[in-house]
């Protein structure tokens, strides 16, 4: 029943909920960038995975081979990729703005402060001026 | 090597924030796509991955500090057992899925075979990565271009790039004089085998993201060995940011121009003699288009966070 | 002549093998920082030239040979460099090598050699 | 068969660079294995050419020379620029 040939498959999905624990435990944002991009050279290597086939070679043509591995998950993977990099470029971006807005990275402390400007504004009057001061510059 | 990534990842939970971990973790991750035969994905990776996502993190990294205080460890033991049953589900799932390695999966049943056969005589280039990605699905391709130009338009108008005015003198004797010495011998041979890749990709693994990257990483090197003030004004961003809208419009452009020339959008081989030339004429244009705007795209991300750094400071 | 060809590449690239493995052990085992650099840095350049050695006798002379000669001469040119900015940025931020000699002996030094 | 040999070296040297990565008690036996790393993952990928009959694909050695290189100068830029706190004058 459980046979090793589909290990590619779990080494995936070990691959991906690493990530995935990652993202939900960490408190500090780059942290959680970094999860999410292990989350996404897990599909990666999936697609990847899938498209190799036994005894094929890489997909350029030469003479006298026939048997090459799939070049359709390649195309995908390869976009993906610098796909991948300008959005993790993106997310750190927002990172470095709420690094400047809030003065920290760390998610607990941001949030805590988000409490503090929704629920006590009367009191907090001068911290949310703070950081929406520092959020418009 | 599979094995070898895993325990990266098991170790990458408990150190905190290393990005070496991350570069040696996409250099293993390069190691794999070779040996599962994806030539082109090895090279992206190895330069994405290890060039520009290492340096761009540590540049964040430089600006947010490295101190990670720890949350309170109260929610350990939810997320575990989350991840544990969704990972169960998840493997229970590919009890139905095809052995790896075989060759008579669904993935190469249905347009695979088509593009393995028949693409070497109907694009007259043997590599079939790049017909694939430029002709075939030249669609797909041109909405990447489109996506990585959108998270450029996104970072820019996020912390956009504070030109220096800081000029370094030039008349002290530098201080990484080695550094410097072998950056100079190295950036020529490196911009050559940017081009290299970008005009070589028909007939061996590349291409134009591949060779954006390796442009953009000499430039990087440039601005590190020496200072960000030459860099900028190497390439400045002003015209890095006209160029880089201009490669997407070249691709668009190309679009645009099978269509006058009587074909449909994006089908090449209306452009050349032989719908063989013109195919190869399509996909050197396009690739061109490519690597345009990545090259750009990358040198301007680099700008973008470094400059961010240094003002700070 | 197969036979000769054959083996000087076996050779090759086994003493890159015995090589590239003393580095990795010295990385692995030797105390400190400046002994595993120095472990680690010699060791690479000859491993990678016997490797590649290796790997142009068993090619014969093609493109391959050449894309592995321009390899040699990056990797030996890279390396070193990479090496010594390594030790560089390692001795400007504090990190100092811890010597055999007294205290006294090792600080005048230390200061000469920047 | 020689070829099999030396990418099994090659593995277990790769291997061994991986734990000091992992142990390396400052930042740069880190940046070092890395590097070390590097170097090892070029050779890989050129024997590993030579095992599958394809020696076609050394131009991806030659980007892994080149941005191992650059990767090192980076981070060694940024330690330089931001020292990383107490972590690096333990041995």
């Amino acid at each position: 029943m459980i046979s090793l040939e589909l290990y590619n498959y779990w080494v995936v999905i070990f691959l991906m909920m690493a990530g995935f624990y990652i993202l939900i435990t960490s408190n500090h944002l780059i942290k959680k960038i970094i999860g999410l991009n292990i989350f996404q050279t897990s599909v990666f290597m999936l697609y990847i995975s899938m498209g190799k086939v036994a005894g094929g070679t890489a997909p350029i043509a030469v003479e006298g081979v026939s048997n090459y591995s799939n070049p359709l998950p390649h195309v995908l993977i390869l976009t993906a990729i610098v796909v991948g990099i300008a959005t993790t470029s993106l997310a750190l971006a927002l990172v470095i703005r709420i690094k400047e807005a809030y003065g920290s990275v760390q998610e607990d402390e941001i949030l805590e402060m988000d409490q503090i400007a929704d629920h006590g504004k009367a009191e907090d009057e001068d911290n949310q001026a703070d950081s929406s001061g520092a959020s418009s510059k | 090597m599979l094995v070898f990534t895993t325990i990266a990842i098991v170790r990458l939970r408990n150190l905190f924030a290393i990005v070496m971990l991350s570069g040696i973790y996409s250099l293993l991750l390069a190691n794999i796509f070779v040996t599962l035969d994806a030539v082109d994905v090895a090279f992206t990776e190895a330069s994405v991955g290890a060039g520009i996502s290492t340096v761009l993190m540590l540049a964040t990294i430089g600006i947010t500090g490295y101190d990670i205080k720890a949350r309170s460890n109260i929610r350990r033991l939810v997320p575990l057992i989350v991840v544990s049953i969704t990972g169960a589900v998840l493997v229970y799932g590919t009890m139905d899925m095809p052995a790896f390695t075989d060759a008579m999966a669904p993935i190469h049943q249905h347009v695979a075979p088509r593009y393995i056969i028949d693409s070497p005589q109907e694009i007259g280039i043997p590599n079939m990565v790049t017909s694939v990605l430029a002709s075939y699905r030249g669609y797909d391709t041109m909405g990447e271009v489109i996506v990585v130009f959108a998270a450029l338009v996104g970072v820019l108008s996020l912390i956009g790039i504070r030109e220096t005015k800081v000029v370094p003198n030039y008349l002290e004797p530098p201080a990484r004089p080695i550094l410097q010495v072998m950056a100079k011998l190295m950036i020529p041979f490196i911009i050559l085998f940017a081009l290299y890749v970008q005009f070589h990709g028909d007939f061996g693994p590349g291409g134009g993201f591949q060779a954006g990257v390796i442009f953009s990483v000499a430039i990087i090197l440039y601005t590190l060995t020496f200072s960000q003030y030459d860099g900028m004004r190497l390439m400045p961003p002003k015209i890095l940011k006209i160029l880089a809208a201009s490669g997407v419009l070249i691709y668009g452009g190309t679009g645009i121009w099978t269509i006058l020339k009587g074909g449909t959008f994006l089908n090449y081989s209306v452009l050349g003699d032989t719908s063989v030339a013109g195919q190869h004429l399509g996909i050197l244009v396009i690739e061109f288009g490519v690597g345009l705007t990545v090259a750009t795209t990358m040198m301007l991300l680099f700008f973008a966070f470094v400059s961010r750094g240094d003002s700070k400071r | 002549m197969n036979l000769i060809i054959d083996g000087l590449s076996w050779i090759c690239l086994l003493i890159g093998c015995a090589l590239g493995l003393s580095g990795a052990i010295g990385i692995f085992r030797f105390k400190e920082f400046y002994s595993r650099l120095h472990a680690a840095s010699i060791t690479d350049t000859l491993c990678v030239f016997f490797i590649a050695c290796g790997l142009v006798l068993q090619s014969g002379f093609s493109l391959v040979t050449v894309k592995l000669v321009f390899m040699v001469v990056l990797l030996w040119l890279t390396g070193p460099v990479a090496s010594h900015a390594l030790i560089r940025a390692a001795y400007q931020t504090g990190l100092k090598p811890r010597l055999a000699l007294s205290e006294e002996t090792t600080s005048p030094r230390g200061k000469s050699s920047t | 068969m020689m070829f099999a040999v030396t990418t099994l070296a090659i593995l277990v040297i790769m291997g061994i660079a991986l734990a000091r990565a992992f142990l390396g008690p400052s930042v740069y036996d880190r940046i070092l294995a890395v590097n070390m790393f590097g170097t090892k993952t070029v050779l890989f990928i050129a024997v590993y050419g030579f095992l599958t009959e394809r020696p076609d694909f050394l131009d991806i050695a030659l980007v892994y020379a080149l941005i191992n290189f650059i990767g090192v100068i980076a981070v060694l830029k940024f330690v330089e620029r931001y020292p990383p706190p107490a972590a690096s004058n333990e041995d």
